[in-house]
């Protein structure tokens, strides 16, 4: 779950990291304005300072002008329905500080970078000596002795300040099941080190025992922007793309052979859709009515290879969703592994020809949607 | 011999008595996989397909010295039974559930590294020895075996291939998954090194994807250590770019984890590398 | 840093463990007095209930006379002058519960036993399979897994509420840096698990990151009791023996030895005295006082090999000790290792003999002493 | 070859710009020790007795590549220091501090634990291997090379029967002191193990103390698995019963860790148990 910045910014100042002192105003209620002050968009993607949704405003005036303009914004698909009021700070320098995860060294990782401010993407591109990336031991937890060689790198004097700044951000990520916690900027002031922005993102997987947080948060992003956050952890993955086979697999692996095979053998997938591990006839209904509400569609193609996956519920599902949407669309079913007798049986008695060989499934569904054109 | 495991291996089923449990331990018998004891707090005493059922894996190894697990246990109790078989004493185990929260993944693969536990997972389709063990959930008539060691990060690919090679009568000493979630424990370059050093592997398939860097960090392994033929297949290759496609890994970031970039490497490294399943086939019949 | 039951129970009840309501009664003030409860003696020592330490009254009178009879008992040397008065609570079992470090097997430890209430230590010895001992690696905390395990041995049926119990001991005992938390008995009542008792030792060594809490926990032990709790952590071991050799050395190691040997040459020590590992000047001046104030001492044997130690600070220290106080005690100094040229010259140039063998040393001070007695 | 230190030994000295940090420096250097650079937060690019001073382990490893630490860190500050040696990959540490608050001494520990770390300490004299490398306190005269391998809880009991064999003419491959506190890594069967596999090592000298039980867990390990002849001398036969005797280790509960119950372990196991220090030579000449 991604979280809006007043939400992170919610969580910093329950932590103890120092945030600027703000307001959160939406189009319905905007008492809580004031001026001088960053009036700042509330949304989930990033970039929003280069497209008009950060004004600084030095009056009341400015501000009503600033937040009528940016509240009339949609950035990246997103309008905008509320708005961050914080005060302006003086800001020395500006940092970048993040704690993340690193999955291929099967790590925790911080990253900073004195370059702060700034598309960070850009900097890791073309000045990679600029970030410092540190791998932490998530049972032993943040050293001092990497905190030094952060508050080093950055330049920071008080080494005491940016240690208890550092072990808050760190608390934070392990206690919440955060996957990010990133500052862009962390700005030096005169009272010290400032968290002038903030971007969360929770570890959906762990919504049972963060319940009571994720509900708060969730209810907040309903009622305050009319929107959740962003969701992933469910098992369906569904990108849109440009061709005619409508193509549904049960594991990403065999759904990219196949999208690079449709390719191989002259068609477009129209779009790529997987069900993740362990599916069932429910979630094979759902990726149906998903993958079918494209009408450009002129065949359909299903790849199932089932391991922990049961062939005979998958059965199921497409027989269920085909009898309660009737469609003359070609089908092509390519149906192996766990229960396979029993899901070919089942198909083939309703009609559908069953498939063993991919190629053979590929090479039709690629013929029939040619055909339909 | 085989890698990882053979007809040596004893394994115990950690949330055995659960739906997944029950059902993947049949299987694991019907294969001829030597389960030993299962494990369900609580439900000492039963029996699951004549297996017996214990509290904790302490007591199961009192009793039956399992030396690999496999895991069915639910996402949110994973890292408790994780811990439970890595203190008692398992080198191997395979977590076959996905959704199991990120920092509990984190924090078994840090207690797992340097003591020498092998991690499988989280989110795989697991490991198997054709005619020796079984530790997963492969479609038996898929596989047979033989001498070709085949590592993939998706469990399906490996059916996939494993299925193709098996229709064209090429068998296979031990096929990995690795799983594919954003934080994994054995990496193909760990799979490759095993394999190299297994007598009972002569080539090597190693299937990968777009997104991330680990097929890049196996075929420098390669270039260095290993003197057997490999053959790859990068699948993805028509994905879009910049788009998610299932497992998190495959996200294309500038020129890194392109399928391109990936099969460059590989090539550099002396790999043969496959177009399709069909490919790996036709490499590996004129490589024997 | 030993506490007395009622500041283990301070920290219990700020941890969340359920103990029984109580209130603190001194000589000075009785006013918290109350009845029908259980009147508990004060002390750092155990087995107070033997000793007619604990009496259960009914009423107010009982009350008043069971805290007269208490506060005038010396326990183990210990002047009893606070009592914990405690409600009566409806006892259905009694387990024992502690948690320590095992130093050789280099692991904490938890201990849990049905047979509680009673001596734990004569149950270890006789019935030892009534303990269950279950180490716990200190990064990853104490697992579901094991906590189980002890419900399970012990037969508690609450599963959830014995883990939240655990935990919480578990959190204690590592954040105030406790070296044992033990709790017997630990009772089962109607309403659940309660800690009728609380002994915990807090690590001295760990008094810098503690100070807030130890300089609490000291303060209230002066005032209320009129004595500190023991405390470890210095560098001075003394332990008061039958002999008239006066012996004082700078490691237990060769401490011990010399021990041996002056009995194997037929002396007897008038105590053990060793200064640790890494010394000074003013230590050995301590450890001469608090040696020499035993008047049965007829020759002093000071036994010290430098390593980290340094012997021209042993013999500073030594030197002016006995140029503070005159004294015509034979004094057998060996005196070796670090610095052992610069020790040796000022010893010698003071008119003291330095020996280099200790064998010979030793049997010097023996002779010494017998020639003085 | 001797153990734990050679010739090839590296070090690095953690805390190297406080007085006791400077003084050991020398003396190491003195001896001969390989001390390729110390580290001292806030410090780098000063020099101590000409050895370089980093900030940070990772920047002496990156330049120095040491393979073994000591310690001179403060107390309240060992924990992370050791951590920092450890990640990055220092294999042998020599705590010598006091003081070190018991649960960092766990956690230090805990993290070494199974990692091939070998921690020596706190609390310890530390390791020489005489003409070759000290990596402690020792007093160099007390030390000749030879072919005896010294294992003491205590450092300075490891001086006094150092001295004894020195001046008896007989040398040492390697002296070990374990250090006294209530929690320490290496223990004396580790050291047992270790001389029984060093070729240098002929004769190995096990010196204990009443208390605690790891004499006699050696003694189990010598009747198990050492061939080499082992000497024995136990400290504190005329101990009071019940009494602290400085090291927390050294207290005799019930029949446990009394100097009789070790020296009858010892025996049975075929050791040589020695009265005093004088006698280890005696047993020593008859054995050579």
């Amino acid at each position: 779950m991604k979280l809006y910045e007043f939400q992170g910014k919610a969580l910093f100042e329950e932590a103890g990291i120092p945030i600027p002192r703000g307001a959160l105003v939406t189009a319905d209620s905007r008492k809580d304005l004031f001026a001088p002050s960053a009036v700042k968009a509330q949304v989930l993607s990033g970039g929003r300072g280069k497209a008009g949704g950060v004004l600084l405003v030095s009056n009341m005036e400015e501000a009503e002008k600033a937040a009528d303009s940016i509240l009339s914004l949609e950035l990246k698909g997103e309008k905008v329905s509320a708005l961050l009021v914080e005060e302006k700070m003086d800001i020395r320098r500006e940092y970048y500080l993040a704690v993340t995860f690193d999955g291929e060294a099967r790590t925790p990782l911080f990253m900073v970078s004195p370059s702060g401010g700034m598309d960070i993407e850009a900097v890791a591109d073309r000045e990679p000596e600029k970030i410092l990336k540190l791998p932490v031991d998530p049972l032993w937890g943040i050293t001092d002795y990497k905190i030094r060689a952060m508050a080093d790198f950055l330049g920071y004097e008080d080494k005491k300040e940016f240690a208890a700044f550092v072990r808050r951000i760190w608390k934070l990520f392990r206690e919440k099941d955060a996957v990010l916690v990133e500052i862009n900027p962390l700005v030096v002031t005169d009272k010290g080190l400032v968290a002038l922005d903030s971007k969360i993102e929770l570890d959906d997987d762990a919504l049972p025992r963060q319940k009571a947080l994720f509900e708060t948060l969730g209810a907040e992003q309903l009622r305050i922007t009319g929107q959740e956050g962003e969701k992933g952890g469910g098992t369906i993955t569904y990108v849109p793309l440009e061709g005619n086979v409508g193509l549904i697999s049960d594991g990403a692996g065999t759904g990219m052979l196949t999208l690079d095979l449709i390719r191989d053998m002259g068609g477009e997938a129209a779009d790529f859709c997987e069900m993740g591990g362990l599916t069932s006839p429910e979630v094979m209904y759902s990726a149906l009515e998903q993958v079918l509400e494209d009408k450009r569609i002129k065949s359909l193609l299903v790849v199932l290879i089932g391991g922990f996956n049961r062939m005979d519920e998958m059965a199921e599902g497409i027989l269920k969703y085909f009898s309660d949407h009737k469609s003359d669309l070609p089908v092509v079913v390519r149906l192996c592994g766990t229960m396979e007798e029993e899901g070919s049986r089942m198909m083939t008695e309703a009609g559908y020809p069953v498939y063993d060989d991919l190629r053979t499934a590929v090479s039709d569904a690629v013929r029939f949607a040619a055909e339909g054109e | 011999m085989a890698i990882l495991v053979n007809e040596n291996t004893r394994v115990i089923v950690q949330g055995i008595t659960g739906k997944s449990g029950i059902l993947q331990t049949k299987s694991l018998l019907e294969y001829g996989t030597s389960v030993v004891a299962g494990v369900t707090p609580g439900k000492r005493g039963n029996s699951v397909e004549g297996v017996p059922v214990f509290d904790s894996v302490v007591q199961a190894m009192e009793r039956c010295t399992p030396n690999a697990a496999i895991s069915f246990v639910p996402p949110m109790f994973a890292k408790d039974a994780a811990m439970e078989a890595m203190e008692v004493g398992i080198e191997l185990l395979v977590l076959t559930m996905e959704g199991i929260p990120k920092h509990d993944v984190l924090d078994i693969l840090a207690y797992a590294e340097g003591r020498n536990i092998r991690v499988i997972g989280p989110g795989t389709a697991g490991v198997i020895s054709p005619g020796k063990c079984k530790l997963g959930a492969h479609p038996s008539r898929m596989f047979i075996p033989g001498k070709v060691g085949v590592v993939s990060k998706s469990g399906a690919l490996s059916y996939e291939v494993g299925k193709t090679l098996t229709d064209a009568g090429i068998g296979q000493s031990t096929v990995v998954a690795l799983g594919g979630g954003p934080i994994w424990g054995m990496n193909q370059r760990d799979a490759v090194e095993l394999f190299n050093d297994d007598p009972e592997t002569e080539i090597i398939v190693l299937l990968g994807e777009i997104g991330g860097g680990t097929e890049i960090a196996a075929a420098e392994f390669i270039a260095k250590a290993v003197k057997k033929p490999v053959v790859s297949l990068i699948v993805g290759r028509s994905a879009p770019e910049g788009k998610s496609l299932g497992h998190a890994g495959a996200i294309i970031r500038g020129n890194k984890g392109t399928a391109a970039s990936k099969i460059e490497a590989l090539e550099r490294a002396g790999v043969h590398v496959a177009l399709s399943p069909a490919q790996v086939v036709d490499i590996i019949r004129k490589l024997g």
